[in-house]
């Protein structure tokens, strides 16, 4: 228990990202069908945006919201960095739309062969 | 060396197809004239005598004679005889034996394609009266009816002795001049070619092979 | 077999990768020199107290137009994908089997009980979303936020009302303004402030207030309705593959 | 400077009568011997005159074409041409010729003028067998070219000139000196090549007496044929007296040419009668071979000499 | 306001971002309300990013400062900012203007959809974003936008094979993307920072294997996204199945970008420059290899264009090492608009056409325009003159030479050459006219923008043409003429006649009165000469479109040749002498294919003279012709020349293009390559003797190898000539041999060798044009090339026939004819020399020239005559009156060669002490003397007395003229011609005996090479399964390499 209550927070949710961008990768190259292709993406996509968060953690830092709570003196040492927050916004909603026309790629492809399986749609290939 | 254009002097060919015709010389052969020097054409003679090359076309089974007579036996290379394969370079025709009408169309064109002056020796007694094939249906039995022949040397078989007399007498013929058989074909070519069709059936030559 | 086991070891290897991103990770104990800048002079310089929509909306606005542009092309490349074959030529990818099923269109309708939530909730979470764009300077949240909400709102009626018919020419209107307002009140910063983005274009006002932090929430509300129109039509175009004119 | 011309003329015109002449007696005399060798008597030493006289005194010829008319000008023209650029005895004004106009290499080359002229004459005959005996010929001349090529390239580095004169002026003084003691490998090989220059069996197939008729000449007669019996004759003389001067020290009068060239001759006699006749390939393929290699080594053996 | 508007905004680069957003959102509210309006406001706004691009490049070139426009009002490293300085300005232009005309060529298919509009719009500005951009996750988000528009445009077609490629497509940029990602955050943990340029100054923060593996996170990201092989058969499939508006755009507009990513961040890459190098190396090579198995049109397009991605990245990598930063804009910058504006129109073009397979394209064969614009492409993506990409590839050379990058240079210079072969082996397809296809139909303004490309090449290459050091006005005359003649092509061919013979008269005397030397030596030979035997082209009067304007082309260049100054000026118009008379080739019914070969021959031999320029420069710096004496290493630089001339000649192993392309090239023009082009090479050959060759000391080995090179190609011409049926076959073989000759004379590097060389390239200048003009006669006549369906044409073509056995005599050295001197003086130096071994072979050799010599009058004039050959007549006058200026200068020189002798010795002597020896009319040499006036009274003496004698004895005969029939056959008659005309296999025995020496052992060798770069190309393209998840994980083991390559996991 103390191993994980030692380690540092954002360690933890790197490593968990990485696993996912793991995971994920194994899902798009062993996984046939396109949608399961397309949620191996989706995970690793969610990965790479936990790394981000987690390299955007400054120790004991608080949401870069400046208040009340967090006054503007303060502010420099006490608030975890707002870039990678911000950048994650931005990925998140470009991962968003990635899938959304992943997904609809691989509806066409089904109205057009009937299939989901990458390995059947090889004609063009050498 | 340049062809006449008159009609008289070219003949018809009529064996031949219109296409063949372009592809052979239709003039008529001409006679010709002894040297105007007489010493020349003596000498010429001579020179013609001394060196007669037959053409070696064996055309009956009398050509197995002429074989020896190259031998070390014979020994015709004495009498300046050779043996020419190309009628354009030979000057003598030795007829060997009977004459098959076949063989006669051969023999006609082998003929006509040596360059005056030519000589014809016949062997044997078929081609004087058709010999032992008198009554055959392809032989010839008179052939100076075809050619015109300077020498007979008659026998069934002449042995090669005879025919080196034969050729010395031919060579002392030539030396006298006598010896113009080229010019009488040219000079009687219608009526030599006339019994030549007469036998020939299947006439696809041109009327004089030049 | 002998794939699948390369694609192990590849990952094996990613993963040994990774480890030693991970093993040479230290947590950062203070700021990065772009952090500190933001929450240093985010605050004076913007009056945006929520200090990622400042960066969102104003230092990093490039992005937040792109990102604005990604969705709308991901909106209307789904719609381009997903419309309906109309024409002939079209048609003849399609097997048989396709076209009936296409042209059926039969949706099964919702249960009573969803039906009736919808009804209850759609207006609160509309309102929410509105809610949590307009205050995306102040606090959590933001356009991207509360346009998400808007557009689960619109997943409601959706799942609710298989049937119901959702405005295209509406959503092509308010999708192509708000995004065309966004890309002025961008151009209005080059001409009135700084520079392109530049939200100091409004006086910024009281900080901390509603109506403060100069354009954040103006662009905040076209981003809101933008992305929250935008995804509703993603999502209508999943539901019925039909986009007619767009 | 007519005069002078004049003179060189008329020069030339004896040797050329002197080399036709002997060319021609030897023919006979090369004959009497085979037939003695075949216990005849054979023909009389004018043969080959009466010969040539008596296809001069035919009445009628046929012309192929103006081609087949120039292609015994031309054979003839080879052969004159040629041993007007040999020196024939070595340091007779009378017998020099015009070799002041060309050296060895000339000559060498000269000698295709004739061939190649005969064979357009014999082509446009249309005969089939010329062109036969023509494609065989120059096939085995290129062979053939290939030992004596590398064997004048040889003799040239031994003697260090291409000047015929010059290298019969070095072979002077003795018998020693010849090249044929001097360079014998070179010799050798020469000689075998000279086996297929004269035509004679082994080596005689481009002729071919009995198979295709008589080869090149097949439609040749008349006025024709006599120029080219001249022409053999002088032709063959001609390349007795350049392989005379080459390799066995030149001749410094007509007695000693006679001598040196008959029994260069005899060489390729006493193999032709001797062995039966090679297919065209075969003759091809044989001097590639030894002659070739003979030739090389003659190169070698001329390369040896000079460093040593 | 507004006037700020404008000023501020609009016309300043943002106004492109602005524009196009701008016009992106609201394109579906016009579509709504007019659809034609949304096309106006769509092609405006593309049209409005070209002249925003334009106006501000311009400014920056004239002097402006570079643009920096910072967002949001805060200075850089802490908001995004965009540059717009030189590079991006030019990147950004030609993206634009490639994207302004694929929009044209793709607006059909885009209109119909308003989405499809504004797609290609944001695309567009997605590009533009990329290269603009200084903020590296901006970077990221212009990539993804890029991406997702692409992805979009794809599926627009909605096939289950477009489909299915672009989900390979997205599946692989989507992971790729991905990387970029990651890599991003890491760099921001180490540097804290997003600003690019901060990023880079601040470099030394990156370090550690976080650094390490962040960075090639980026790297990786980015170079996948350039395809490099083996991870790109994504992008092959989408290249082969998209649309070709979006393929085009692919191809050019988004690697773009991502190049310029790149090259943005390649500061950063300092460690890895070497990985960059060998993986864009790798592509390049590797996929020009592939390509040669390819032959889907858009597949093969697509393996090209990962090739010069390739390229562009290794020389951008390449530069990047050599410090030589000020050559960038114009290498890459050459490279990258090069392959820009040829592989967008090489795309618009496939789409045009609409033919997969590349062996269907012959339904354009006779659409000219089509043709030129498809020719025009390709001339310009294997970089030849005057586009862009031949400067960009000399520099590049140039500057690899000097660094002693032989390595790279032989690798540039195979992939150029591979990626030609499959290029123009398409471009074969397509000349190819074949009935049976339909012929292609296309609207007249379709191809407008590809058009349009071609232009902006040609006037990109002419502008690039202006920086280099070059006579431009010299070099680019010929082209010059070729386009004024082309624009009268249509008139009657008699005017085209007299233009081109008048433009060729006046341009070569304008370029070549100036030389001296050796130069105008063969400023008489190739001009003078090449116009008098263009002045046979006049017996065909068909329209033969192209013909003349190539021509003229052709002799120009060859007269800008001699003219050449540098090695550049020389290495133009060699290039541009290689294309024209390789078109001129293809020009002929049957000349398509050996065509090919003999460019592909042309191009190698002009590679092997590339690297031995830029081997020259590397030495001495200099570029002059005549500093090429200078160079430090000219054993190497004359090897490598040397090799580049001998292939052009035709040199034994080399060969095997020569004859067929002689044998089908127009029968007029055959005379020229032979008597004419192939002098060019002897040109170049004597050029780097003299000036390398020269210092025998070191000069001699290779001299040597060339000797023997020489004289081995006489002998096997002289031997493969011998065993032809075909007469120009038959003829070609005897030129090779012939060139043989002269080679080994250059090759002895002596005063009487060069004489002799120079004397038998003057002869066979004039034997071989009598020869292949006669044969234009003989072929025009008989409609045949066979011999031995010839025979007996002397009773028809008398006059041919003598000019033909006069220049047959001539070329086998029989005195008393010319060919007799250049024999003598040959053996003479080579017996100085002490090459025995090669005279031997050189005596060898001509004796088997008479062979086939013999064989060509013989079988053609002589025997008998067929009888449909019965009507011929004699060859047109027009086709003879060269040959008799040709036969007068033959006697002219056989009866007095001091005159050729005097100047051609005059001309050497500058480079080599003279050496000959007048002694009165005689040549005197260390062996031996030869005196032509004697030779030739002698022979004419010894040949007209046996003729008067004959004449007069023939008076005594009655000499029949008979007819061809009238000859001895056994007794027999012969019936046809044919049974009579011995002529097939002529040499039969000959082939028995020795047959095997030429057995087509090289031909048989350049098959196997070509069969084992197929054979390699198949085994190197298996990679490429069609199977996305395969793909996928290339990009992953793509990524694993790269970091075990470098070291990432060393801790």
């Amino acid at each position: 228990m103390s191993l994980i209550a030692d380690t540092p927070i954002s360690l933890i949710v790197l490593c968990s990202g990485l696993a996912l961008v793991l995971i994920g990768l194994w899902g798009m190259l062993t996984q046939r069908n396109m949608i399961r292709m397309i949620v191996g993406f989706s995970l690793t996509d969610t990965g790479v945006h936990m790394v981000m968060v987690s390299i955007g953690y400054v120790t004991g830092g608080t949401a870069p919201i400046i208040n009340d709570a967090v006054p503007i003196a303060e502010a420099a040492s006490r608030v975890v960095d707002p870039v990678p927050s911000a950048l994650v916004l931005t990925a998140i909603v470009i991962g968003l739309g990635v899938t959304a026309v992943m997904l609809s790629v691989a509806i066409r492809i089904y109205k057009a062969r009937r299939t989901l399986m990458i390995d059947e749609c090889t004609e063009s290939k050498w | 060396m340049i062809k006449s254009l008159s009609t008289e002097d070219t003949l018809e060919n009529s064996g031949l197809s219109a296409e063949e015709q372009q592809l052979f010389c239709n003039a008529r052969p001409k006679a010709y004239e002894p040297y105007p020097i007489k010493a020349v054409e003596d000498f010429a003679n001579w020179a013609r005598a001394n060196s007669l090359w037959i053409l070696a076309f064996g055309t009956g089974c009398g050509a197995i004679e002429l074989r020896p007579l190259m031998t070390a036996r014979f020994d015709a290379n004495r009498f300046g005889v050779a043996g020419r394969p190309t009628p354009r370079q030979s000057s003598v025709f030795v007829i060997g034996g009977y004459a098959s009408v076949k063989t006669l169309k051969r023999i006609i064109r082998s003929y006509e394609q040596m360059q005056g002056p030519k000589f014809v020796i016949c062997l044997g007694i078929c081609p004087v009266n058709g010999g032992m094939y008198f009554d055959s249906y392809n032989t010839i039995n008179q052939f100076d009816l075809y050619l015109p022949v300077d020498l007979y040397i008659t026998g069934c078989m002449p042995r090669p002795e005879v025919l080196v007399a034969g050729i010395m007498e031919l060579q002392k013929k030539i030396k006298q001049g006598r010896c113009d058989g080229a010019n009488r074909y040219v000079e009687n070519f219608d009526w030599y070619k006339a019994n030549q069709k007469k036998v020939i059936k299947n006439w696809d030559m041109p009327d004089y092979n030049w | 077999m002998i794939k699948r086991l390369f694609i192990l070891m590849m990952l094996a290897v990613m993963a040994v990768i990774f480890l030693n991103l991970a093993g040479n990770y230290r947590e950062n104990t203070e700021l990065s020199r772009l952090g500190h800048y933001y929450a240093e002079n985010g605050p004076q310089e913007l009056g945006a107290p929520n200090l990622v929509t400042a960066v969102v909306v104003t230092y990093r606005g490039l992005d937040t137009l792109g990102e604005v542009t990604v969705l709308f092309i991901s909106a209307a490349g789904v719609g381009l994908l997903l419309r309906r074959t109309r024409r002939k030529q079209d048609d003849e990818d399609l097997e048989q089997g396709d076209r009936a099923e296409e042209t059926a269109g039969v949706h099964k309708p919702a249960s009573e009980i969803v039906e009736t939530a919808t009804e209850l909730l759609l207006p609160m979470v509309i309102l929410f979303g509105i809610y949590v764009f307009l205050n995306g300077h102040l606090s959590p949240g933001g356009g991207f936020q509360g346009g998400a909400i808007i557009a689960s709102g619109t997943m409601f009626l959706l799942l609710a009302l298989p049937e119901s018919h959702i405005s295209r020419l509406m959503i092509a209107v308010i999708e192509s303004l708000s995004g065309f307002s966004y890309v002025v009140v961008g151009v209005l910063g080059v001409l009135l402030a700084g520079g392109f983005l530049d939200n100091r274009i409004i006086d910024p006002g009281t900080y901390g207030a509603l109506f403060s932090a100069g354009a954040i929430p103006l662009i905040y509300v076209f981003v809101g309705l933008k992305v929250g129109f935008e995804l509703s039509a993603v999502l209508d175009r999943f539901r019925k593959e039909d986009t007619g004119p767009l | 400077m007519i005069a002078e011309w004049t003179g060189k003329i008329a020069n030339f015109a004896l040797t050329l009568l002197i080399v036709t002449a002997y060319g021609l007696f030897m023919t006979a005399f090369i004959e009497r011997i085979i037939a003695k060798v075949q216990g005849r008597i054979g023909i009389p030493y004018w043969q080959p005159v009466i010969n040539i006289l008596k296809n001069f005194f035919k009445r009628t010829a046929v012309s192929h074409g103006y081609m087949f008319y120039l292609g015994p000008v031309f054979r003839i023209a080879g052969g004159i041409g040629t041993l007007a650029f040999i020196p024939v005895i070595y340091g007779s004004e009378t017998f020099s010729n015009f070799s002041m106009a060309g050296d060895l290499f000339l000559v060498i080359y000269f000698m295709f003028f004739g061939q190649l002229g005969m064979a357009l004459g014999a082509g446009e005959s249309g005969h089939p067998y010329s062109a036969i005996g023509i494609a065989r010929g120059l096939s085995q001349m290129t062979a053939y070219e290939v030992p004596f090529a590398l064997a004048v390239i040889s003799i040239v580095i031994q003697y260090d000139t291409l000047s015929i004169t010059e290298i019969v002026a070095a072979q002077q003084g003795g018998w020693q000196n010849w090249t044929v003691f001097t360079n014998w490998v070179a010799t050798l090989a020469a000689m075998l090549a000279f086996l297929g220059m004269t035509g004679y069996s082994p080596f005689d197939i481009f002729l071919a007496p009995q198979e295709i008729p008589i080869g090149p000449p097949t439609e040749f007669h008349s006025a024709y044929l006599s120029f080219m019996s001249l022409n053999r004759a002088l032709f063959g003389a001609t390349k007795l007296v350049l392989f005379m001067n080459l390799f066995f020290g030149g001749a410094t009068g007509l007695i000693e040419l006679m001598i040196k060239t008959w029994l260069i001759y005899m060489v390729a006699i006493v193999v032709g009668v001797a062995f039966p006749r090679f297919r065209v390939d075969q003759a091809i393929r044989f001097f590639f071979k030894i002659p070739t290699l003979i030739g090389i080594m003659s190169i070698v053996y001329a390369q040896m000499m000079l460093t040593s | 306001m507004v006037a700020a508007f404008f000023t501020d905004v609009m016309l300043q680069p943002l106004g492109i971002y602005v524009l196009a957003l701008g016009a992106g959102f609201l394109v579906p509210l016009f579509d709504r309300a007019h659809r034609g309006s949304a096309m106006l406001v769509f092609m405006g706004s593309l049209a409005g990013m070209v002249a925003i691009a334009a106006l501000n490049l311009y400014a920056i070139i004239n002097g402006a400062a570079v643009i920096d426009i910072e967002t949001a009002g805060i200075a850089p490293p802490f908001a995004i900012n965009l540059r717009f300085g030189l590079f991006e300005g030019g990147v950004v232009l030609a993206v634009n203007i490639a994207a302004l005309l694929g929009a044209w060529h793709y607006l059909p298919s885009l209109k119909q959809h308003a989405s499809a509009l504004l797609l290609y719009l944001i695309l567009v500005m997605g590009i533009n974003g990329m290269v603009m951009t200084r903020d590296l996750f901006n970077l990221f988000i212009f990539i993804e936008i890029t991406s997702i528009a692409t992805y979009a445009l794809i599926g627009m077609e909605r096939t289950g094979t477009v489909l299915a490629a672009g989900f390979k497509y997205i599946i692989a940029t989507s992971v790729a993307t991905a990387f970029f990602l990651l890599g991003t955050i890491f760099i921001y943990y180490q540097v804290g920072t997003l600003n690019i340029d901060d990023i880079i100054s601040h470099g030394a923060l990156i370090h550690g294997p976080i650094g390490l593996i962040a960075t090639l996170f980026v790297l990786t990201s980015l170079l996948i996204e350039l395809k490099p092989y083996p991870a790109n058969g994504w992008g092959l499939d989408v290249y082969e199945t998209a649309n070709s508006g979006i393929a085009s755009l692919i191809s050019v507009g988004v690697s773009a970008g991502v190049f310029f990513a790149l090259f943005k961040l390649l500061p950063l890459m300092d460690a890895y420059l070497d990985s960059i190098a060998v993986v864009a190396g790798a592509t390049f090579l590797l996929s020009n290899i592939i390509g040669l198995k390819q032959h889907n049109a858009k597949r093969l397009l697509g393996y090209s264009s990962i090739g010069q991605m390739g390229l562009l990245t290794l020389a951008l990598v390449l530069l990047e090492q050599l410090d030589a930063g000020a050559q960038i804009a114009l290498v890459v910058g050459g490279l990258f608009v090069n392959h820009l504006l040829a592989k967008a129109g090489l795309f618009w073009l496939a789409g045009i056409v609409d033919r997969t397979n590349i062996k269907d394209w012959a339904s354009i064969a006779r659409r000219p325009e089509l043709l030129i614009l498809l020719g025009l492409m390709f001339a310009a993506l294997i970089g030849l003159p005057p586009f862009p990409g031949f400067w960009a590839k000399w520099e590049l050379v140039m500057l690899l030479g000097s660094a002693d990058q032989y390595g790279w240079i032989l690798l540039v210079l195979l992939g150029s050459l591979l990626e030609a072969a499959y290029l123009f082996r398409w471009f074969s397809h397509a000349r190819k006219r074949d009935d049976e296809l339909t012929e292609h139909v296309c609207s007249f303004w379709q191809p407008a923008p590809v058009a349009i490309a071609a232009a902006l090449l040609v006037a990109i290459g002419f502008g690039m043409a202006g920086t280099m050091d070059l006579d431009v006005p010299a070099m680019f005359l010929p082209l010059l003429a070729g386009f004024g003649l082309w624009l009268i092509d249509g008139l009657p061919a008699r005017v085209k006649q007299l233009a081109m013979l008048l433009a060729v008269a006046a341009g070569g005397y304008w370029l070549t009165q100036e030389l001296t030397g050796i130069n105008q030596l063969f400023s008489y030979l190739l001009v003078a000469g090449g116009l008098l035997i263009s002045i046979a082209t006049i017996y065909r009067n068909d329209v033969r479109n192209g013909f003349y304007p190539l021509l003229a082309v052709l002799l120009l260049s060859l007269a800008a040749l001699l003219r050449a100054s540098t090695t550049l000026e020389f290495f133009f118009s060699w290039e541009l002498m290689t294309l024209s008379s390789y078109l001129l080739i293809t020009l002929a019914r049957a000349g398509i294919k050996p065509a090919l070969a003999y460019l592909l021959f042309s191009l190698g031999s002009a590679y092997f003279i590339f690297a031995g320029f830029a081997a020259a420069f590397a030495s001495t710096g200099s570029i002059l012709l005549a500093d090429l004496g200078n160079v430090s290493s000219p054993g190497l630089v004359f090897s490598l020349l040397a090799a580049g001339f001998v292939i052009k000649m035709g040199g034994f192993g080399v060969h095997i293009w020569l004859p067929d392309a002689y044998a089908e090239a127009d029968d007029d023009f055959t005379a020229m390559l032979s008597a004419v082009v192939s002098k060019a090479g002897i040109f170049g050959l004597v050029i780097i003797a003299a000036q390398l060759g020269i210092r025998s000391d070191i000069g001699l080995d290779p001299a040597y190898v060339l000797g023997w090179i020489g004289i081995l190609t006489a002998t096997f011409g002289a031997l493969m000539a011998v065993f032809q049926e075909d007469i120009k076959r038959l003829v070609a073989y005897s030129s090779m041999g012939q060139l043989g000759y002269i080679v080994t004379g250059v090759a002895l590097m002596s005063h009487l060798g060069w004489v002799s060389a120079l004397y038998l390239t003057v002869n066979h200048f004039l034997f071989k044009g009598i020869l292949f003009l006669s044969i234009a006669g003989i072929v025009l006549r008989t409609n045949e090339r066979l011999m031995y369906k010839m025979g007996g044409l002397i009773k028809n073509m008398p006059v041919t026939f003598v000019f033909t056995m006069i220049a047959i005599i001539a070329m086998s050295g029989v005195p008393p004819l010319t060919g007799f001197g250049g024999k003598w003086m040959l053996f003479n130096a080579l017996m100085e020399k002490g090459w025995y071994w090669i005279a031997a072979l050189a005596f060898f050799s001509s004796a088997v020239a008479f062979l086939y010599m013999f064989r060509l009058l013989q079988t053609v004039f002589l025997g008998q005559r067929k009888l449909e050959h019965a009507k011929l007549r004699e060859a047109p006058a027009i086709l003879l009156v060269p040959q008799v200026v040709m036969i007068a200068a033959i006697m002219a020189i056989s009866a007095y060669p001091k005159l050729l002798l005097d100047p051609l010795s005059a001309a050497i002597n500058p480079w080599i002490a003279n050496t000959l020896v007048w002694d009165g009319f005689a040549l005197q040499t260390h062996y031996g003397y030869w005196n032509a006036p004697l030779i030739m009274a002698i022979v004419g003496g010894v040949w007209m007395v046996p003729l008067i004698i004959l004449l007069l004895v023939s008076l005594t005969m009655k000499i029949q003229k008979v007819e061809q029939f009238n000859i001895v056959y056994a007794a027999e008659r012969p019936h046809r011609p044919e049974d009579t005309h011995f002529a097939y296999n002529f040499f039969a025995h000959y082939d028995r005996a020795i047959g095997f020496l030429v057995r087509p052992r090289a031909t048989a060798f350049w098959n196997a090479v070509i069969e084992w770069s197929h054979t390699l190309g198949s085994s190197l393209r298996v990679f490429y399964n069609g199977n996305g998840q395969t793909y996928a994980l290339f990009i992953l083991m793509y990524f694993v390499a790269m970091v075990l390559f470098n070291g990432g996991l060393g801790s």
